[in-house]
């Protein structure tokens, strides 16, 4: 049985050969007869409006930045979720507040209105 | 040559190459895209390093936040696309990295400049026989020592470390209040205000504004002044 | 060995044999090449799985909403898979005029890789797995960050507004859902003291004295949470909002036709089946279990769940924005945390290793005794939040009347003056 | 020379993760953008991560210091990402602008 990264690498690569043979089989299979009215933007048969720089909500930002949060406390989290049954009382009340203290920037969050889809 | 070898140079070709074409494309989606290239590519240097946990972190941590706190943040400053890559500092800027670059070459590298004050100085290659340079007391290159394996447990051991009162429990605390006070400042800066927050804003500013003025105006209406500096002051 | 129990891994023991048979000469060059052969039976394994899995899924869909689903192409229709193949390659396929045609083509080849290459590390029976990483795990969630950028680039490569909406909104909808994951994976992994799939499945089986409890009976809320998440995670029905087709014209892929749509249904089906792969093995024990070869078992469970998917799929309407993203920051993720903190606290004071008891402390307890405590603990917190949730609902809703009631007098006393 | 691993010795590293970084301040300098810059900023940082992570595998891997070190560079990384790029989109909200050169105002 394989401990290595060795067999992602190659995972990656038979992936993306099988998929980009797919790929170019099709290329070669199907017709191509572009037109102009083929090759415009998509918009259910309208005419498009503007260019394609709509107005974003910074609400996606926001709700990236607490994904990020989370995903930081998981790097730390796992490696001491392996630890786990050799930790000490103390070690586990302390791993607790970490995830109160985080809690709590969750509930700022809330607070603030950031988690709110209007 | 090892499959190591040639991986790692074909790796780290590839990290440095999409690390130039970030600092130097107009285009930031694909600056942005090519940052990410990179980042894997570093993930791929440390499974040759043989630190998987850091290399799934990166990709965890790189890949999947804060290179879409990147993009989010392209999309979001729409208007400045099709801006110079460059500004006035540029070539200041590329000539200090070349020198930094060329120093730090040459204290971690293997050239080594001896330098002999009767003739220029001399590159030479750094041959097996010179004189060890040496990190906290353990010499590193060459090496006399061969390189331990890392331990089976290293992930546990990393856990236990880090909530170990005399290793890194206090940083692991911190990091915890230090991401709060990031998602708290972070939201406040980027927040949406309600149209009603930003009249009310304007209107405290427009106050701050009368204030400050009135302030200048009885600072320089006073009588210790004589009235053409205040006719002057009032002219500019 | 017994050959029909071990029927998987005989056969990989065979191949890798024969194949160090002929590349004698080279260690190197026949490790690379049982690799490459492996990698290729996995990648096709997830591409027939996905032709098979479409074909069912609308069978089964068209059972539950009362139609009949495919039935022209052969008999039952089933070679409605293969003709939708054809269908796919002999499609044209545009690529619109002023896209970004480098990151248009690559975005679906990326979401494909990143999909298949999941599939690395889960253990399929005994000794037969691509890869046991120590942190399995951690590569499996991050491996799930690399269909988020494909979707990017699909919404920025296509040079389509509506694209780089649908593309915004489902990153938003990956990103959020992929906490609660971690959040709940957190448990499995602290039971298991390891990273690593087969440790977490041997965890579950008799092996070492270990009690052979799936999971699930330990960490009910986490299983619940981590399977709808799952299904957030791959934007299916009733999470499908991202690619509704009615709201914004099928999301970040609407350019794409052909092979590289395709491609896109690929990784979603071939991410599907690997949420229901990956459940099994947290939570129900993976391929352990008595009297049917150990794949069969690993089938069977994947099977289970997906037909959990299907079923959902058939009958759920799909939810709104603000309801998905209410339903994950607002409740999944404060529960998953306090159910953490909950779980953490009982499995430092109930311990089931002696060793562990007289080295660190805590009550010494049957390992029966311990899955007890932790499932009453578990469900405790999985009903208390609803109920408060149901509360809190039941609140906001009675506001949202009042409201309504208070405009429609106004409006009819407007309409009397 | 005992020193390699798997062929390839530490000096690699660090010359790579060199190149990186001044890669990467070039970028900070040079760059029009706030949002490149940070850009730059972030491959510094991963320079000084590859750094860390070599020396803790060649001279120390039976500790867990540099495995410490590189996680909080990577939770310092996000954070500084975090709240620069919150900046940036706030004061482009104000001023339309994230050209630093001309953000040289004291009060927006």
């Amino acid at each position: 049985m394989r401990t290595d990264f060795a067999f992602v690498g190659v995972m990656l690569v038979t992936a993306a050969l099988l998929m980009g043979v797919a790929l170019i089989a099709a290329a070669l299979l199907r017709p191509k007869k572009p037109n102009k009215a083929k090759l415009s933007t998509y918009e259910c048969g309208m005419e498009t409006v503007g260019d394609t720089w709509v107005q974003f909500r910074v609400q996606y930002y926001v709700l990236a930045l607490v994904f990020v949060v989370f995903d930081i406390e998981a790097i730390l989290l796992f490696p001491i979720a392996v630890a786990f049954n050799s930790l000490t009382f103390f070690a586990v009340a302390n791993v607790i507040l970490f995830i109160v203290v985080l809690l709590i920037a969750l509930l700022y969050a809330w607070r603030k209105g950031a988690l709110d889809w209007e | 040559m090892t499959v190591q070898q040639v991986l790692f140079i074909v790796i780290s070709l590839v990290v440095l190459g999409a690390a130039l074409f970030v600092v130097t494309t107009r285009n930031l989606f694909r600056a942005a895209l090519m940052m990410m290239l990179a980042f894997f590519g570093i993930a791929g240097l440390f499974v040759l390093l043989e630190i998987g946990l850091f290399a799934v972190a990166q990709v965890l941590i790189y890949i999947g936040a804060i290179s879409i706190l990147v993009i989010f943040a392209v999309m979001l400053t729409r208007g400045m696309q099709g801006m110079v890559p460059r500004n006035s500092q540029a070539i200041g800027a590329a000539v200090t990295a070349a020198i930094i670059f060329a120093v730090l070459l040459l204290i971690l590298g293997p050239l080594r400049v001896t330098i002999d004050l009767a003739r220029w100085p001399v590159i030479s290659l750094f041959a097996g026989n010179a004189s060890p340079r040496e990190v906290g007391g353990i010499a590193w290159t060459p090496a006399d020592r061969a390189i331990p394996p890392v331990p089976e447990t290293y992930i546990a051991d990393f856990g236990r470390a880090l909530v170990d009162l005399n290793q890194y429990l206090l940083p692991f605390l911190l990091i915890a209040f230090l991401v709060d006070v990031v998602l708290a400042g972070a939201i406040f800066i980027a927040r949406q205000r309600r149209p009603a927050e930003v009249i009310e804003e304007r209107r405290l500013r427009a106050e701050e504004d009368a204030e400050e003025a009135e302030a200048m105006r009885r600072a320089s209406a006073s009588p210790a002044l004589p009235e053409g500096a205040v006719a002057s002051a009032v002219d500019h | 060995m017994n050959p029909i129990n071990d029927l998987l891994k005989i056969l990989s023991d065979f191949v890798a044999g024969i194949v160090s048979g002929i590349f004698a000469f080279s260690p190197f060059l026949a490790d690379l090449v049982t690799m490459g052969l492996a990698a290729v039976i996995l990648c096709t394994f997830a591409a027939l799985s996905f032709m098979g899995l479409t074909y069912v899924e609308r069978k089964v869909v068209a059972r539950i909403q009362d139609r009949l689903g495919p039935n022209q192409a052969g008999p039952f229709g089933l070679l409605q898979p293969i003709a939708d193949g054809i269908k796919m390659f002999t499609k044209e396929d545009t690529t619109p005029a002023n896209a970004d045609r480098w990151v248009y083509n690559l975005a679906p080849l990326v979401i494909a890789i990143f999909a298949l290459t999941t599939y690395a590390v889960l253990p399929f029976a005994p000794g037969v797995v691509g890869t046991n990483l120590n942190v399995g795990v951690f590569y499996l969630i991050a491996i799930g960050s690399g269909s988020i950028v494909a979707i990017l680039m699909a919404g920025w490569g296509s040079n389509n507004k509506y694209a780089l909406l649908g593309a915004f909104r489902t990153v938003a909808q990956l990103v959020g859902y992929e906490v609660p994951m971690l959040l709940n994976v957190l448990p499995v992994v602290m039971m298991a003291g390891s990273m690593s799939l087969v440790d977490i499945i041997n965890k579950q089986t008799t092996l070492d004295g270990n009690p052979g409890i799936p999971f699930i009976v330990f960490f009910p809320l986490s299983a619940l949470v981590f399977l709808i998440s799952g299904i957030a995670e791959t934007g299916r029905s009733p999470f499908d909002l991202l690619e509704a087709e009615s709201e914004i014209v099928a999301g970040f892929h609407v350019e794409y036709s052909g092979m590289k749509f395709a491609l896109f249904f690929l990784g979603e089906y071939v991410n599907a089946l690997a949420v229901a792969f990956v459940f099994s093995t947290f939570f129900l024990g993976g391929y352990a279990g008595p009297i049917l070869p150990p794949y069969v078992w690993l089938l069977l469970k994947a099977a289970l769940i997906f037909f959990i998917f299907m079923w959902l799929r058939g009958t759920l309407p799909r939810i709104r924005i603000d309801q998905m993203h209410n339903l994950n920051w607002k409740f999944f993720v404060p529960v998953s945390i306090v159910h953490l903190v909950v779980v953490m606290a009982l499995m430092k004071l109930f311990v089931t290793d002696p060793a562990q008891a007289e080295a660190f402390g805590g009550i010494l307890v049957a390992p029966i005794v311990q899955a007890v405590i932790l499932f009453v603990a578990s469900m405790t917190v999985l009903l208390v939040s609803l109920a408060i949730a149901a509360r809190r609902a039941r609140v906001l809703r009675l506001q949202e009347e009042a409201i309504l009631e208070q405009r429609r007098a106004e409006n009819l006393a407007a309409a009397r003056a | 020379m005992q020193n390699v691993l798997n062929g390839i010795p530490l000096w690699w590293y660090l010359v790579v993760s060199s190149a990186l970084f001044c890669i990467g301040l070039y970028g900070t300098l040079a760059r029009k953008n706030a949002i490149a810059l940070l850009m730059g900023v972030e491959l510094m940082l991963n320079a000084a991560n590859i750094n860390l992570l070599a020396f803790w595998r060649y001279l120390a891997p039976d500790t867990a210091g540099g495995l410490a070190f590189a996680a909080f560079v990577l939770v310092v990384a996000a954070a500084e990402a975090a709240v620069g790029l919150a900046l940036v989109i706030s004061v482009y909200r104000t001023t339309r602008s994230i050209d630093p050169e001309t953000l040289d105002q004291m009060k927006l």
